[in-house]
């Protein structure tokens, strides 16, 4: 085997990500150092992990998001290496500038990297810069109904009108036309005062379905930059994917070669040096960007599972300085996956609802590969997200891995707690999901028609 | 077995009269015993999970000092430099406030009080060991 | 072995007015004594889950008639063939090796004979229902 | 989804192997029926089936082998075919006959076909044939001395001298020329005089360090025969498999060819039309016929993975009547695969240990595949074999499958029985193991080396 490209990684997270980055670290020869909270003692990272140490109460603001003690943590224990995960402090430029102070590698993007990709505004402007197409809209607050309308004839409508300071979906209205525009201007500019206080509202191009599709990328420092294929995460309940495959069904084969072309291009431009996800928003044949995530995400399996790249090793092999191992032309897709999340929550309110698993059984067979860090008698802790388990499916054509994941999920068994589990039961058996007939609207209108 | 499940077992064992139980797994060995008194547990009327008090025999397992425990991870150090004087030994009276040692955490030595008065029992670390997050450091008899 | 099987432990142990018990196994080790004062154990009345005793602690749910199950797979048939009366009804008085009914199995017609004596209560199935080995065909009320 | 090739399979066995025909006949759009003895009342196999009926006691003679409750089970629910697993009455010409006779179809090969292959000697014969090597030996008892030492020969020593009677390695001897032959000759009939009652002894051709070389075979009803690929399973204890994969190592690739040829040869000449397994010995650059097993494997799942083909489903497809869906030039080996039979059994002395699962963890991740039907709370029978799970690993080459396989086995938890596993570490982290250095009796030799 080649030489392991760190000596000890410590790992900033926990539950399945931390695991999962234990296991690649395993197979690169690099030992591990586990964080956890008083309230993880017995969780399987910290079984797993060669070594582990204790950086705090359950809180996560006083242990895995408390910087000087997950530091001390790989100082104390000679780490050289320290994997952010998701989620914590995988975007945090603060930490990742004290893990380079204290002579560490942060297997992710640079600082700089970090900062580009954070703020919505110089990633828009990367973007531009590359070519990327951007979703048309007024930036910011219009001054007036005139502006609005100016604005609206060069976005195209329909338009959306947001409430500056809005948020959840409330404060939002969508103008077929001028007339309509000119009628909610005023409606969405009072309410947004007397919900908000404040009555600024954007204006922005509206698409009434589109599709979330994110290129998988990767860069290295010699100026090489690939993409990995695609991901459609289009089944979201508020923004938070449930259901995620690779690669996208029904995408036309231009609009989907533009759009990993255009990843790419972004990728070059930013000198980008880790593994990274670049979203975008597809309205008929057209994209949008939408952001860059510079980490590791929930849904890399998916990509793993049709390309048979180990993304987590990839991302410690570019962050020790290796160049990218494969060319573009190498990356093959083959296969259909499918991801689907257990999440401890309600399935139709989504309220969490941690608790000890009384009963757990997760599907094997062929095909099958679960990412989890619960067994049977572990407790979902109420202070951590509530990601429990995901489960990914992989087959020779999305048919028959739809028929795989059917019968994975019926198999999959955990009492004691609430998952969404129902929810992504019906989800998967609804024609539309067969059809490729959904979009980023699709589980709340879904679920708002279900009310009654 | 953590205290909850621990309280339930002497639940059930008031709850059912027992006078003792002994119990050993690949992870603990537990032993409960209610005095031999006898009278002390007759009286027992209420059901209740307490009452214990009068007679004697919840003079359990009082924990002979208190700890002092580590409230961040870093490098544990008995004195402020090396070869000045520790900031407390074995049989030092501290007080409230006084610092009883130096732990450095990402380059900063942040000089750990005491937040108990009394008599230094045992120093659990050793000199430049690490430690972690609620480690017990000190254990002091409190005066 | 948990909380709940350790106090199922100790009622069994009130039941039979057992005073001690030690347990080994590759698990767990476990003893749990009463006290030997006795005594203590007389007085309980409130709460406990037996009280039974005294009176007569066996007179447990003596279940009301005796089962006869089928001893294969197959299709139950009443009679021995269609328009046929049916081997035995409900209210009738059976003997010991009396045909009951018919077990299809492989194309074979297999008498079932009663290994009860008594009356018919019940018939759980019905005439051309298929059965699984050890279900529940009539319940025998026994003379 | 093209046409189910059956509407309901009563699948005649239990454990892992009942649910991973379950899960083909879910993707194939068939339903199921689960038999179960009165132990296996809450086994998974009972639970994830459409209907399940109870076909006797827990003792396997009076349940799972009792053919009039197996069949009448399929009769009563209406199955239209029935699949036998392995074991129990997969290789039973009585029960694949009776299968046919109540007009469903049997899962597997003809009633002629398990004849051939159930007969040692009509499966030489059907071996010799074919043209495949056969190790040669004295086929029945020699006469005296002289006999023995004229076959010996032929066959060429060293010979291995074994008692008719004899089993278990008892009353065998390893002659290595003709003065040491006429030695032990005597020795050897008295013994097995002694010990059997009886002094006929056997003579064959003695290979000191054989590697146990399978290769899995398809046939269909139109003359088609293909390989999919060699499977290396020469770690056993006492003819018992506990580690496998594909492909084999270290095989030169001329004997490869070789031996994969020989088997196509072997099933193409007896008309066999379903999947199967021709079993080898190799030594040196030679291999040797050793028999056929017409069924599916335990070990089917490390060539899935390495080729892609789900084998249950293909078997399925072949008995109702299908062509082969693929030439032999469309099946590619690609990336190695390593399955560990997790035994509920001491590891050094094999005792079978059933009992309830106490704690059960099983391993996750990228190319970690798990075929179990067991839980946490789960009570490992004493009644049936001991296999509680296979853990298969997959990645792209020998030497990260093995690395893989490392971390999957340390996360693999089972408490309250004992099982196989710490062997299986040990072998696994041993050099030979990697080097390929090992044979059918590595393990006894190792075994019995560690006792003193």
């Amino acid at each position: 085997m080649s030489k392991p490209p760190f000596q000890k990684m410590l790992i900033a997270n926990r539950g399945e990500i931390a695991l999962r980055v234990i296991r690649a670290c395993r197979e690169l020869g690099i030992r591990t150092v586990a964080v956890y909270s008083e309230a993880d003692r017995s969780a399987l990272h910290v079984r797993f992990a060669d070594e582990a140490v204790c950086v705090g109460p359950p809180q996560a603001r006083d242990s895995y998001l408390h910087i000087p003690n997950v530091i001390s943590a790989a100082d104390i224990t000679g780490a050289d290496a320290v994997h952010p995960g998701y989620g914590f402090l995988a975007e945090n430029i603060a930490f990742a500038k004290a893990v380079a102070a204290h002579g560490m590698t942060f297997i992710g993007p640079s600082p700089e990297l970090l900062g580009t990709f954070g703020d919505k505004l110089s990633a828009k402007d990367a973007a531009r810069a590359a070519g990327v197409p951007l979703l048309l809209g007024s930036g910011g607050a219009v001054a007036d109904v005139e502006e609005a309308c100016q604005i609206a004839a060069v976005v195209g409508y329909p338009v959306l009108l947001k409430a500056a300071f809005g948020g959840g979906g409330k404060g939002m209205r969508v103008a077929e036309d001028e007339a309509s525009l000119r009628r909610v201007f005023s409606i969405t500019t009072a309410e947004a005062e007397a919900a908000f206080s404040d009555g600024a509202v954007f204006i922005e191009r509206f698409l009434p379905s589109p599709r979330h599709i994110e290129i998988q990328v990767a860069g290295d420092r010699f100026g090489g930059a690939i993409h990995l294929g695609e991901r459609d995460c289009s089944l979201q309940r508020r923004h938070q994917k449930i259901i995620e495959e690779a690669p996208a069904a029904n995408l036309a084969p231009a609009l989907r070669d533009a759009i990993r072309s255009a990843a790419v291009q972004l990728v070059k431009s930013t000198g980008y040096t880790t593994v990274g996800t670049c979203e975008f928003l597809v309205q008929g044949d057209e994209f949008f960007f939408l952001e860059v995530n510079p980490r590791i995400q929930v849904e890399h399996t998916v990509t793993e599972q049709v390309t048979g790249v180990d993304l987590v090793q990839l991302q410690i092999r570019l962050a020790a300085g290796d160049p990218l191992p494969m060319r573009q032309d190498e990356v093959v897709v083959r296969g259909h996956s499918i991801e689907v999340r257990v999440n401890a929550e309600d399935p139709w309110t989504f309220r969490p609802s941690p608790g000890r698993i009384t009963g757990y059984h997760a599907p094997g067979g062929p095909g099958v590969r679960i990412d989890a860090a619960v067994h049977e008698q572990a407790v979902v802790q109420p202070y951590y997200d509530s990601l429990v388990a995901k489960l990914i499916v992989t087959a020779p054509d999305r048919e028959r891995a739809i028929a795989r994941l059917r019968w994975a999920m019926d198999e999959f068994v955990v009492e004691g707690i609430a998952t969404t589990l129902p929810l992504q039961r019906l989800l998967v058996a609804d024609p539309c999901f067969a059809a490729v007939d959904f979009h980023t609207r699709t589980i709340d209108q879904w679920l708002a028609g279900r009310e009654p | 077995m953590d205290l909850v499940q621990i309280e339930e077992l002497i639940r059930v064992m008031r709850k059912h009269r027992v006078g003792e139980i002994e119990f050993e797994d690949a992870e603990i060995k537990l032993a409960v015993r209610f005095h031999p008194a006898g009278v002390a547990l007759a009286p027992v009327v209420s059901a209740a999970p307490v009452a214990a008090g009068s007679a004697g025999p919840a003079a359990v397992a009082a924990p002979s000092g208190a700890v002092v425990k580590s409230p961040m991870v870093g490098t544990f150090y008995r004195a402020a430099k090396p070869g000045s004087p520790p900031f407390a030994s074995v049989g030092d009276r501290v007080s409230v406030g006084q610092p009883l040692c130096i732990i450095e955490a990402m380059k900063l030595m942040n000089e750990l009080e005491s937040d108990v008065a009394g008599v230094i029992e045992e120093i659990l670390v050793d000199n430049g060991q690490p430690v972690q997050f609620g480690q017990a450091l000190f254990r002091v008899r409190p005066a």
